[in-house]
């Protein structure tokens, strides 16, 4: 009974710390990446001791604006405008990493590993409906980032923060298509589940991944997840030419370190999701529970906490992949009018949501009999 | 014996489609197609009437045609079936119906040429064919009566076919208010029958089953039902004393005249009652009543025809005259008689009507016989078939109308009611008066027509002449299909038809050839004498009616039975109408229950406004107070 | 549930109910409301309605409320003065709403404790239990429901749209730019519920 | 497990929340979202006793309940919203049209 809370404790601990530190990794990539990209330097001033130069990573700074950002958000001065809501200016950016935070729990990062005599499967909470659940807290989200336009007391904020908010619940909608479709397919709303029967492979060597059965989907999911975390090309919100911040406009210290958290949090929370749904989740193509069966036939067998690992590994490099993706869209498109964004959402995505809702029931219907 | 034939539907389709083409889409495909369309729906009837009637005479005597289209009423133990049934009786009456209908349509053709109206006219002219042919068709009295209502429409809708005369829309619901006072009898005599036959078990309006049945039915009863049913006939057959519409109905086009209100409709009550002759059987004082009835009408509207000048009005009261003489026939028992009378008369006096709408047609609406005279030059064919009509009824021998009044004569005679008799052949000489009268004042003698409508006198078109040819020989040689007994295929006709009606029989014996030429005697009396008024002195007409002062406006003045019955029923009715229904019952005490409700409503509303204070939360105050109340009950109900 | 966890949320339940009509600031009480609906969706899992309190928390929580919010918003509706007026009826109606919670709860403390006799099936609450339901017994309500969402999209999207010839009589710049978005906001919202459903 | 009756009243004070919150407030958005407190409340007894009936049939209601919610949400929230425009303003009191 302890020893199962124990478990559960340290789940939750451990998820959540994996979570804050991809958020300082997404900072740190979106900060050096860009300039990479931009062909720039990039963050240049923060040099621990010249620590980077030291190990032969001048340019990176990887450790340097790991460490700096950090230090300087949360030693900065919390400011509240005057006249601001103050306890929903407070409370606002915790309101939107909250849920973001506690959507993770129900993703599974492994397998269930048998250590000790106790089965620990590696998902911070197990429900039988993880899929409604996170639609729920995504549903949820929308609070904080309204709120904290709202509560600025300032013009820009809150036409960024009804903007975030409008923005939200229209592609609430094409992502809850999307997942239904997904959820259609797999019969089940489990996301454990859902992974599970990833596993295995079509016509000997096509890994069984929701990509393959559901591609319209995966596009949706993607396009609506960035729209949801309101990055480029859905980053209206914000859109720093016109609304200055949008909704964190005056936000300033550790309050708008939560909302770049929330930010980065989402970004991450979009890659999980589609590793979960369409590449497999902690899926290793060809990789079974007793070691790897190639499409010639070759058998290579390996321990069961080998397998585990190298499902954790597969989960955390496909995820990082999708951010990486993500982060790149932003130096690869423009931003959109806000008509279009709209008509994007509601003229596009939902019609091809349902039609893809109704070739799926279609398909199943015809493969059931 | 009844053998199943469906195609009797068609003889009903034809006009029921006829109906609907020309009501629907008349005036969209224009005259020529309803010119064709109308008469072609009665000609399709007609050809097929008589099939079914050479279908029933290659049948043994007493067996009928007969179809059943669809159940029609299920009350409990009550049950109709919408069926036809052609059996001798309704035989030769479709027959007459169709055929002479047929012709009449064809003469409309022409003589509606110039009205507007021709859609309207054909859609009506059809849907009383419709509804004649299933009350003859009809193989129970219920579907009869809606055939005799659908009949009873159409007349209406024909006499005021000229609405937009206000005389005429009178006189066209004249003709239906006094048809509901026959019908309301027609009713009671129904419901009387089916209350007496249910009494014994037997539910039924089916007149094979009622003839079954009869037996069960007493003498009072009989009786009753009998007395009852015939108040219907002399509404429809315009009787006394229920005649009054039937000279007013010459109002709408003269070949609805001559159809409905001459050669079919008014007809339908000698029908009605051969159709029932196995109850009147059954009630002699019915009978009697029946025959007294009709005799005193024949007599009662000849001696109002004989001072006549509207041509139409002339011929209206002779047929009131002639179908008093089908009734006479009936009511001494010779059913047959009356209803070869109904055959030869609708030859002859539709024949007569549409003559005299060739010369109101000639004439440019011309109707009133002193302003005609000396025509037979002008219109020879309209002479020629007139006079053949009117020697028709005048029952000159050879014609048609010889043998069937010669045949009720000799029945009234023989089945001992010489007094009926005596009226009869009186009537038969006034008969042979006015019909000469009308014959000499209109095509002979000097001319009176103004000048500027003579001058557009010619003879009708063909389309008009083909039908008088066609019913001229009917009116001739119809009358031998029922020469008198003993003579050649002597009492063809009543042998046919004894299955249906029985057969009369005399009470006592009597010479025929006596009895005829005393007939035949009192007309050529009346022949003579209107020759000698109308031609030889024409000043001693009025000479006379100067003489007889008051006997003479008495008959010009149709008895004042118009006046009488307007004072002695229609002016209560109006004045009970408005002052007691209208001021006491209406006004007062409706209309104050009425306006009180409303007031009070008002009053009440007034008062109880002030709720409505428009602010929601005081409503949702009132209803909390419900919902409290509510949950008070419940309480009550928990705690107990 | 076990009786501390629903002493915990009835708690949180009724202190949040209570800021709903207690905040002078609708946004304040929108928030409280928005608590209650999520503590409600709890008691539904809690009580094995797992798919109903998901719906509760997606639709009631994620979805109505954000158009209340946008609706103050959209109307600048500031923070309540407060008002002498119309005491008697609040008095009296605070008084009746007692009355009334008192009856219900004498009713409730009467009732018939079944609990221990049904012990629910695995599958209770779960979407597919909940969808052989709808999609059954009763069907012709679940498709009359749709023909209502219909319904109400149009009728919300025909009552909000602006007539053409007025001139905005929104107070603020911000609060008349706001509207040229809000005008989006009724139709996709309810939609949204349909295809959510 | 508490009892049901703990959550019927738990129901019932909720109930009785929504029924002030309608009488007192004058703000008609606060009104309408005191109604829905009373739906919710009306919910709850609902799910409660379908789940201790072990009947599916509390939760398809609560299920209408919200949809309907919905619709009526989007409605009245749009009457509210014209009768805003012609009035300029929220305050219950002063949609007053309807009275004697």
């Amino acid at each position: 009974m302890f020893i199962d809370l124990l478990i559960g404790a340290v789940k939750a601990v451990v998820v959540l710390l994996l979570v804050l530190n991809l958020t300082a990794l997404l900072l740190w990539f979106e900060r050096k990446g860009s300039a990479l990209i931009q062909d720039r330097v990039g963050a240049n001033r923060a040099n621990l001791l010249g620590l980077g130069a030291r190990l032969g990573m001048p340019n990176l700074g990887l450790i340097n604006t790991l460490l700096a950002d950090p230090v300087k958000l949360f030693t900065k001065e919390d400011f509240v405008p005057d006249g601001a809501d103050r306890f929903l200016h407070w409370l606002a950016p915790f309101l939107a990493l909250f849920p973001v935070l506690v959507t993770f729990a129900v993703v599974p990062i492994g397998d269930a590993v048998t250590i000790a005599g106790h089965r620990i499967v590696l998902q911070a909470a197990s429900l039988h409906d993880d899929a409604l659940y996170v639609l729920a807290t995504i549903g949820i989200g929308v609070y904080g980032i309204a709120l904290g336009g709202w509560a600025s007391n300032n013009r820009w904020s809150l036409l960024g923060g009804i903007r975030a908010s409008a923005q939200m619940i229209s592609y609430e909608l094409a992502m809850g298509l999307g997942v239904v479709a997904v959820v259609m397919t797999f019969g089940t709303l489990s996301l454990q589940e859902i992974c599970r029967s990833q596993g295995g492979v079509w016509f000997g060597w096509l890994p069984r991944w929701g990509i393959f059965v559901q591609p319209v989907a995966f596009l949706m999911l993607l396009a609506a997840g960035m729209a949801e975390s309101k990055r480029v090309p859905f980053d209206l919100p914000e859109a720093e030419s016109e609304l200055v911040s949008g909704y964190f406009t005056e936000y300033s210290g550790s309050k708008q370190a939560v909302f770049m958290m929330t930010d980065f949090a989402e970004v991450a929370l979009i890659a999980v999701l589609l590793t979960t749904f369409f590449l497999g989740g902690w899926q290793v193509p060809y990789l079974y529970r007793d070691g790897f069966i190639l499409p010639g036939g070759v058998h290579w067998a390996l321990s069961g906490p080998a397998v585990a690992i190298l499902g954790v590994i597969s989960f955390f490099i496909k995820t990082l992949v999708l951010c990486c993706l993500q982060l790149l869209v932003r130096w690869t498109l423009p931003r959109f009018r806000y008509d279009q964004l709209m008509r994007f959402g509601w003229k596009f995505l939902v019609p091809v949501g349902l039609l893809n809702l109704v070739a799926t029931a279609f398909v199943i219907v015809l493969a059931g009999h | 014996m009844t053998y199943d034939f469906p195609p009797l539907a068609l003889i009903l389709f034809f006009p029921a489609l006829g109906f609907l083409f020309n009501l629907f889409f008349g005036r969209r495909y224009g005259r020529s197609t309803v010119n064709v369309v109308g008469p072609a729906a009665i000609f399709g009837a007609f050809a097929v009437g008589l099939w079914a009637f050479v279908r029933l005479l290659l049948m043994p005597a007493g067996g009928a045609l007969g179809v059943v289209l669809w159940p029609w009423i299920e009350a409990g133990a009550f049950h109709t079936d919408f069926g036809l049934r052609l059996d001798a009786l309704s035989g030769v009456m479709t027959l007459v119906v169709t055929g002479v209908g047929a012709f009449i349509h064809l003469y409309s053709v022409g003589y509606m040429e110039h009205d507007e109206d021709y859609a309207r006219y054909f859609a009506y002219m059809n849907l009383f064919a419709l509804s004649m042919l299933l009350l003859v068709l009809a193989d129970n009295l219920l579907l009869m009566f809606v055939g005799w209502e659908g009949v009873g429409l159409c007349s209406y809708l024909l006499i005021s076919f000229w609405y937009t005369n206000p005389q005429y829309a009178y006189n066209g619901r004249k003709a239906f208010i006094v048809n509901r006072v026959g019908d309301a009898g027609f009713i009671l005599g129904m419901l009387t029958l089916l209350l007496a036959l249910g009494s014994h078990g037997v539910m039924t309006l089916n007149f094979t089953q009622l003839r079954a049945h009869s037996a069960l039915l007493s003498t009072a009863v009989a009786t009753t039902a009998a007395l009852l049913l015939f108040l219907g006939a002399t509404g429809k057959s315009a009787q006394l004393p229920l005649y009054v519409w039937l000279p007013d109905a010459m109002v709408g086009p003269t070949p609805v005249s001559a159809l409905i209100h001459a050669a079919t409709m008014v007809t339908a009550g000698v029908y009605m009652v051969a159709r029932l002759s196995f109850l009147y059987r059954l009630a002699p004082q019915a009978m009697d009543v029946v025959a007294l009835v009709g005799c005193v009408t024949a007599f009662f509207a000849a001696t109002i025809a004989i001072v006549q000048t509207d041509i139409k009005r002339v011929l209206a009261y002779s047929t009131v005259s002639q179908i008093g003489y089908m009734f006479l026939g009936a009511g001494v028992g010779a059913f047959a008689s009356g209803i070869f009378h109904v055959m030869t008369h609708a030859f002859f006096k539709g024949l007569l009507f549409l003559c005299a709408g060739a010369v109101i047609h000639a004439l440019s609406g011309e109707q009133d016989m002193r302003r005609m005279g000396g025509l037979w030059r002008r219109l020879p064919v309209t002479y020629a078939t007139m006079l053949i009509a009117t020697l028709a009824i005048s029952a000159v021998p050879g014609f048609s109308g010889f043998f069937s009044k010669d045949l009720i004569l000799e029945a009234v005679f023989t089945s001992g009611h010489w007094w009926l008799w005596i009226l009869a052949v009186v009537t038969a000489g006034l008969t042979d008066f006015y019909m000469f009268r009308l014959i000499f004042m209109t095509f002979h003698g000097e001319c009176r027509v103004e000048p500027e409508k003579l001058h557009h006198t010619h003879e009708a078109p063909a389309v008009m002449t083909v039908p008088l040819i066609v019913l001229a020989v009917c009116s001739t040689f119809g009358g031998l299909v029922g020469l008198p007994k003993g003579l050649l295929w002597g009492d063809a006709f009543g042998r046919f038809l004894a299955p249906v009606v029985g057969t009369f029989k005399p009470a006592l014996e009597a010479s025929a050839l006596t009895l005829g030429g005393c007939a035949g005697l009192a007309g050529l009396a009346g022949i003579a004498l209107a020759w000698l008024f109308y031609l030889a002195r024409p000043e001693l007409p009025e000479n006379i009616a100067a003489s007889l002062g008051a006997l003479y406006r008495l008959l010009a003045g149709k008895y004042y039975v118009d006046e009488f019955y307007n004072l002695v029923i229609s002016r209560p009715l109006f004045w009970i109408s408005t002052f007691v229904l209208g001021r006491a019952v209406d006004t007062m005490t409706i209309d104050g229950f009425v306006n009180g409700t409303a007031l009070s409503a008002e009053e009440s509303a007034q008062a109880l406004r002030r709720v409505e204070t428009g602010n929601v939360q005081f409503y949702v105050l009132v209803y909390l107070l419900g919902a409290v109340a509510v949950a008070a009950y419940y309480v009550y109900l928990v705690i107990r | 549930m076990t009786a501390w966890l629903f002493g915990f949320l009835a708690t949180l339940a009724l202190v949040s109910a209570l800021g709903v009509i207690l905040q002078r600031n609708p946004v304040h009480s929108l928030m409280a409301l928005i608590v209650t609906l999520l503590v409600t969706a709890v008691f539904f899992i809690a009580l094995g309605a797992v798919t109903i309190g998901f719906l509760q928390a997606i639709i009631y929580a994620g979805a109505i409320m954000v158009l209340f919010l946008f609706v103050i918003w959209l109307l600048n509706i500031q923070a309540e003065e407060r008002e002498a007026g119309h005491l008697a009826l609040k008095s009296f109606g605070a008084l009746a709403a007692a009355a009334l919670v008192a009856e219900l709860l004498a009713i409730a403390g009467r009732a018939p404790a079944p609990e221990a006799a049904v012990k629910p099936s695995p599958a209770y609450g779960t979407i597919a239990t909940l969808a052989a339901a709808l999609f059954s017994h009763y069907l012709i309500a679940f498709e009359a429901t749709s023909l209502l969402l219909l319904v109400a999209i149009v009728g919300a999207v025909a009552l909000a749209r602006r007539m053409p010839r007025r001139r905005s009589t929104a107070a603020s710049p911000a609060a008349a730019s706001v509207s040229a978005t809000g005008q989006d906001v009724s139709a996709p919202e309810v939609s949204r519920r349909a295809a959510s459903a | 497990m508490v009892p049901i009756s703990y959550v019927f009243g738990l129901s019932a004070a909720l109930f009785g929340i929504g029924v002030c919150g309608v009488l007192v407030r004058r703000n008609i958005i606060v009104m309408i979202m005191s109604i829905e407190l009373m739906l919710n409340a009306a919910n709850l007894a609902f799910v409660a006793l379908g789940r201790s009936l072990g009947s599916t049939d509390g939760q398809v209601i609560v299920f209408f309940v919200i949809t309907v919610a919905a619709a009526e949400a989007a409605v009245g929230l749009a009457i509210v919203i014209s009768i805003f425009r012609s009035r300029e303003t929220a305050n219950a009191d002063e949609f007053n049209l309807m009275r004697w």
